[in-house]
């Protein structure tokens, strides 16, 4: 539809999307696009219940969509099946950690580098050098032969970072990479996601955590009640009146802005 | 570069090891002893042995739980029968004909079942047992119905025949071994613990399923087959729905190791069969005791002590840099990371110490 | 280490009692390993073993009890005689685990590692066929009691059977439908063996005596719910119906829907009619049909049959005598009198004395019935009185014998010596 | 359409006594996700109680006391071989094997203790009367009725008391109901005995129809794990109602098609709702349906 699309299609496009569970309509004709160029990281935030966890889940065909398109760099995902959208260049976490518990970090991560087959790739041994890079990028280098179930939660979700890592994705769909971390990881966090977009990929991750939406995304986009009632750059967002009634609540105005602790 | 890969298989091969040591002594024991029963017993230990691991395969790889392993086994056998007095072709050419059909009803039937998961799925197998029972006894212009069928030329007690039976079971149970560690083994796995996860990194899951399904129906057919040459004689009674259920049991008996459980199983539930002969009116009494306090009070089996056996380690070292082949191949990461590192084992595939080190 | 070890144990328990299976397959029957070499009876004073494999579990483990009793019985009747040729006779039992050719093979193997002289048992057609399959390799001898389908034994040297043939019973059966008018009959039968070979015989033999045969039903045995088959004969217009079930719980169940469904056809059959505790679980609903006929080759009328069987409960508490008794207890004199011929030695010998027995009297039998083999012949059973029919007493709740219709089936069975 | 009356009849009886079985067993799937194939050996135990060991003179009596004793089993069952491997792990198939392990338990038991012959139960009323030539008993329209006060009472048990609602709620969730302080152990107890209770009725009552043997119980146990499934796991009335669809669908296409394929209709039927309609007609949908992935 926009000129964009000639040129190169958009790293993600949503339009017209529904989804309901039961009676309760999650989405109603939801709309966003982030584009291809440049790779930067988007941040959807919204209450609990908003649809953010939903949105994700449908682009990764995780769960069916009632109508509407969804297309990734111009594939149409609502046409694929979830195991598709990797060959796409998309990779996801989840806001649980969802590994092999009892197989080591390396063994993980691996399973991502593996998953993807492109030619030039290499065997088994080549694929646990991808993964053993991804485990430095994320800061596990260190942990490879680490049997997974034995890390603290939040090494947990790095080493699940890293296994989307693996998987060489354009755009990485994070849902809320820092909840359940300390500060310390945190902020490791942030560097790496900061590192990620300067290597070339999209981010859209769901994101409470102010502080590291601040550090991290260029475009803020908030949800509430199934569509998006904002829509513009971090900055905006906190200043935004509406993000503060809807979302952050009366009391924003205390927050530090660099190491936001919220509620 | 590949040589890592090998250590694992080399750990691996040293259960292969054990499981030839193992086969081939009960081999050598049973035909020193010379006596028929002895090889009955061994050629049934065997058989069962080849159910057992072809349960596995569904059950241990991808969770799927099988009522019909032993319907598909009748498969493979009334497949053999017919094959080999159709057209008279050798055992091999009916082995071949019985390991398609046990392939081919795996692929018919796992379609159909491909939503149902864990005892659901249990239970829409163990329809589907009852219906090939119902069709052995009724199909009698291919089956015989409840007269059964005698096997021409078949080798009753043949020394030879129970090696090959035992040499095809330690086959099996090696070939799992490793097919663990392969990639395809791997993401199967991957498809066990969590199909929502595996599904998000791109593997198919709905095909690794299907394909887990064919491969144990196509054991178990061909189980059914190397039966047909040491039965003479083959009847619906052979393959009930209770036979099945034996099967499932001596899979969840063994526990989750899918070498030695599946051997432990099968032997466990072979010596009690046999023993049993000689106890007049106690066998089905003995077998309900045992489900009820071995699979109750020993939840993860013989083997599993609550030791997670599908951990496949790969003994993978970081490439050492040119001209430094004396520096820690531990590679640097960023400061934070380095943080971590402070605390994370020299070695980069140290165990956790909770575990204590094994050979 | 510690660990991996400890996975081993078990299995390494496991293999080592599969290892003691294959060792001492006789170690739970008393003490017949130590008498492994008693098939030639070499040194006098070792006794013969003769092996029993009876359902001592599965569907109808109660036949395997009475089998076990008289079993034990015929032996001590064959000791208290001296023994055979001076050696004591031992009696090895193993479980088929009911009809099961896998728990018939095993058992067979066991016996046979016990080296035993002679295989009695494998009562059903089934287990008979897949003993006999055994037998064939092994060279032993077995002797069926009860295994009624026909043909069993053909070409089969090393199978003998004292039993009677379902195509010699159908045969009676027709000769009394014939003799009652019952034009059409219907067949009802469940899918087991007996069942199936008894239903074969029924349609095979119907055009020869000119009855049609209005409806054939069948079901799964045991079954929950017989009305479908039950209206279906109803429905189909037939003036008896003959049953070939063994499973006294289905005709039960049978008779009882064929009562409240209106269904009042004469029923017909051997088996399940009269099997234990029927009688006393059908009696209302056989009282509300318009007749009930067993046909049984067992002649409880024979003064030597009572007496058996009343011996049989003395010494053995046992009350029901399960599926032939007589035939069984015949089964052991046979071997017995076989195995005197060639000095307590099994396989080619043995067979080679049975059938050069000649006629063998029965328990069961009057003046004529015999066991009788030939070398093309090892289903043995022949003489006038093979059939009684008893009909069910409406007033005393109970079987009685049909003395006229008995004279028809027993006269017309064709197989009169 | 002699033969109509007599489908109709009959299918009404055998498809309440299914339906019951299949009450008892949804009763103990809402709240613990765990099959019981021990439901034909607790069904015909009840009966045997009656007729083999014959407490008093009275049937009337003798069936009360077996429904007591066997409800009493369904309990001390439960806590006994069921209880510890629930609480430590064991998944629910291996539940369900245990399950069978029960039946055949209480099915070997039996046979050594009664026999395997079958055995005839004296009916709690006697007689009959005769529609359009089939016979129907007395006896079959007091299981009917006792099924209709069964079904509604437990209905009525559930929604109004608070062990009822407590059940409920374990059923939706076993962990968050334990947080919100329900005694799980005591409420699938209660389970467990209900449920046994409910198939000590159709035992005392169905069974004078057709006759007491202990064999038979596996393929009750099977008829009636398809009726549950049809009618939908979960839902009491829809139990009942598979039991009827059950034997209706089985007794018509067996008088007026062919009555010796009556046990593979079942089971094909219980494949295809498996697979394809697995909540049953009437029923939620099971949780245990793969993703679409």
């Amino acid at each position: 539809m926009s000129a964009v699309t000639a040129v190169e299609p958009a790293a993600l496009r949503v339009a017209g999307l529904c989804k309901s569970f039961g009676g309760v309509r999650v989405l109603r004709d939801f709309e966003l696009t982030v584009p291809a160029q440049p790779q930067a990281a988007v941040a959807i935030l919204g209450q609990n219940g908003a649809g953010k966890t939903t949105l994700l889940n449908l682009i990764t065909r995780l769960v069916p969509a009632d109508a509407g398109s969804i297309e990734v760099f111009g594939h149409n995902v609502l046409a694929s099946a979830a195991r598709h959208l990797a060959g796409y260049g998309v990779a996801r976490t989840f806001q649980n950690p969802r590994l092999l518990l009892d197989e080591t970090c390396l063994s993980n991560v691996v399973l991502g580098a593996q998953s993807v087959r492109r030619r030039r790739d290499g065997g088994t041994v080549a694929a646990m050098h991808r993964a053993a890079e991804a485990l430095e990028r994320v800061g596990l280098g260190g942990q490879t032969g680490r049997i997974a179930g034995t890390l603290p939660f939040g090494s947990r979700k790095l080493v699940e970072l890293a296994r989307a890592l693996a998987l060489r994705p354009r755009l990485l769909l994070l849902d809320e990479p820092a909840a359940g971390l300390s500060d310390l990881e945190e902020s490791r966090l942030a560097e790496i996601l900061t590192g990620l977009t300067d290597a070339g990929i999209t981010l859209l991750l769901i994101e409470h955590r102010m502080a590291l939406v601040a550090a991290t995304a260029r475009r803020v986009v908030m949800m509430d009640g199934g569509a998006i009632v904002f829509d513009g750059d971090a900055a905006a967002a906190i200043a935004s009146p509406l993000v503060r009634e809807r979302y952050l609540g009366a009391g924003f105005d205390q927050v530090k802005p660099e190491r936001g602790k919220l509620r | 570069m590949a040589a890592w890969i090998a250590r694992a298989h080399v750990r691996a091969a040293r259960t292969d090891l054990a499981m030839v040591v193992v086969f081939a002594a009960v081999v050598i024991f049973t035909a020193a002893h010379g006596s028929d029963f002895a090889t009955t017993t061994t050629i049934n230990f065997g058989l069962f042995t080849l159910l057992t691991a072809s349960l596995q395969i569904m059950l241990g790889f991808s969770n799927q739980a099988s009522l019909t392993q032993v319907g598909i086994y009748g498969v493979g056998a009334y497949v053999a029968v017919y094959v080999e007095t159709e057209t008279g072709v050798a055992m091999p050419v009916a082995l071949l004909a019985s390991l398609a059909a046990g392939a081919a009803a795996g692929l018919l039937l796992a379609l159909p079942l491909s939503r149902l998961r864990e005892h659901i799925l249990a239970m829409g197998t163990l329809a589907v047992q009852v219906i090939l029972s119902e069709a052995f006894v009724h199909l009698t212009s291919l089956t015989g119905g409840v007269n059964g069928e005698a096997v021409p030329d078949a080798l009753i007690d043949s020394v030879p025949v129970m090696a090959t039976i035992c040499a095809c079971a330690a086959g099996v149970i090696i070939g799992l071994n490793h097919f663990r560690i392969s990639r395809v083994g791997r993401r199967i796995l991957a498809v066990k613990a969590d199909e929502t996860m595996a599904a998000s990194i791109g593997i198919n899951v709905r095909w690794l399923r299907l394909m887990a399904v064919a491969v144990s129906f196509a054991v178990a057919a061909g189980a059914g087959c190397l039966f047909t040459e040491t039965a003479g004689f083959i009847s619906p009674d052979d393959f009930t729905l209770t036979s099945s259920l034996a099967v499932l049991v001596a899979v969840i008996l063994g526990g989750r190791s899918v070498t030695w459980g599946t051997l432990a199983g099968a032997a466990a539930y072979s010596v009690l069969n046999a023993e049993t002969t000689s106890l007049p009116g106690l066998s089905d009494l003995l077998l309900g005791i045992m489900l009820v306090v071995v699979l109750g009070y020993l939840p993860s089996g013989l083997t599993g002590f609550r030791v997670p056996w599908q951990r496949v380690r790969l003994p993978y070292r970081a490439p050492r840099a040119s001209g430094a082949a004396d520096s820690d191949p531990t590679p640097q990461g960023t400061a934070a990371a380095a943080a971590v590192d402070a605390c994370a084992h020299k070695e980069p595939h140290t165990r956790p110490r909770i575990l204590p080190r094994k050979w | 280490m510690r660990r991996r070890h400890s996975r081993l144990v078990p299995v390494a328990i496991g293999l080592a009692a599969l290892a003691g299976v294959a060792a001492c397959s006789s170690s739970s029957s008393s003490s017949s390993a130590s008498a492994a070499a008693a098939t030639s009876a070499a040194a006098k004073g070792s006794p013969i073993l003769i092996g029993l494999a009876a359902p001592l579990t599965g569907s109808d483990p109660s036949e395997g009890t009475s089998e076990l009793a008289i079993a034990k019985y015929a032996v001590s009747v064959i000791n208290g005689k001296g023994g055979i040729d001076g050696h004591q006779v031992q009696l090895v039992v193993r479980d088929t685990g009911g009809v099961s050719p896998t728990g018939a093979v095993t058992a067979f193997e066991s016996l046979s590692s016990d080296k035993v002289a002679v295989v009695i048992g494998e009562y059903t057609s089934t287990n008979f066929q897949a003993g006999c399959t055994i037998a064939m390799a092994q060279h032993v001898v077995l002797i069926g009691h009860a295994s009624a389908t026909t043909g069993l034994t053909d070409g089969k040297t090393y199978c003998f059977r004292d039993a009677y043939q379902v195509s010699q019973s159908a045969g009676a059966m027709f000769e009394t439908a014939k003799t009652m008018g019952w034009n059409p009959i219907a067949i009802a039968a469940d899918t087991t063996s007996f069942g199936v070979s008894e239903s074969t015989e029924f349609e095979a033999l119907a055009a020869k005596y000119g009855i049609k045969i209005a409806a054939n039903v069948s079901w799964t045995s045991p079954a929950s719910s017989l009305t479908p088959q039950v209206l279906k004969l109803g429905q189909s217009g037939a003036k008896a119906v003959f049953i070939g079930s063994a499973s006294g719980p289905d005709v039960t169940l049978l008779a009882k829907t064929m009562v409240q469904n209106g269904v009042k056809l004469p029923i017909f059959g051997p088996g399940g009619v009269n099997a234990p505790g029927v009688p006393a679980a059908a009696g209302t609903a056989y009282s509300a049909l318009p007749g009930v006929y067993d046909i049984t080759s067992y002649d409880s009328q024979v003064a030597s049959a009572q007496a058996f069987m009343s011996l049989i409960s003395k010494e053995t508490g046992i009350t029901q005598g399960g599926e032939n008794p007589t035939q069984l207890y015949d089964a052991f004199m046979v071997a017995a009198a076989g195995l005197a011929k060639t000095n307590g030695q099994g396989g080619a010998a043995l067979v080679t004395a049975l059938q050069s027995l000649g006629q063998f009297p029965t328990m069961s039998g009057g003046p004529g019935t015999y066991v009788d083999y030939t070398p093309t012949q090892h289903s043995g059973l022949f003489g006038p009185h093979l059939y009684t029919i008893y009909k069910w007493d409406a007033t005393s709740s109970a079987f009685a014998v049909d003395s006229s219709l008995s004279t028809v089936a027993d006269e017309s069975s064709g197989v009169n010596g | 359409m002699n033969e109509l009356t007599g489908a109709v009849a009959s299918s009404l009886f055998y498809g309440t006594a299914l339906g019951l079985m299949a009450l008892a067993f949804t009763i103990i799937y809402t709240v613990s996700q765990v099959f019981n194939f021990a439901v034909g050996q607790f069904m015909i135990l009840a009966a045997l109680l009656t007729t083999a060991v014959r407490f008093t003179g009275s049937a009337v009596v003798n069936d009360l006391i077996a429904i007591a004793l066997v409800a009493a089993m369904g309990s001390a069952t439960y806590l006994v071989a069921l209880r510890w491997p629930e609480r430590h792990g064991a998944s629910p198939l291996t539940l369900v094997i245990i399950t069978f392990g029960i039946g055949i338990v209480i099915e070997q038991v039996a046979i050594l203790a009664w026999g395997s012959y079958p055995l005839s139960e004296a009916p709690v009323l006697g007689g009959h009367f005769v529609l359009n030539g089939t016979y129907v008993p007395y006896q079959g329209l007091l299981l009917i009725a006792a099924a209709a006060v069964t079904v509604t009472g437990l209905g009525l048990l559930q929604r109004h008391t608070v062990v009822g609602k407590q059940l409920i709620a374990l059923g939706g969730n076993r962990a968050t109901a334990r947080y919100y302080g329900i005694n799980d152990r005591t409420l699938v107890a209660v389970a467990w005995t209900t449920s046994c209770a409910v198939l000590a009725i159709v035992g005392t009552l169905y069974l004078p129809l057709t006759g007491v043997a202990i064999t038979t119980d596996l393929s009750y146990g099977v008829a009636a794990f398809a009726a549950a499934v049809i009618g939908g796991l979960g839902n009491p009335a829809g139990a009942l109602f598979g039991g009827l669809i059950v034997a209706f669908v089985t007794n018509l296409t067996g008088v007026y098609v062919n009555p010796n394929l009556t046990d593979l209709l079942t089971f094909a039927m219980l494949f295809a709702f498996l697979v394809f309609r697995p909540g049953g007609l009437t029923g939620r949908s099971i949780e245990l349906l793969g993703p679409r992935a």
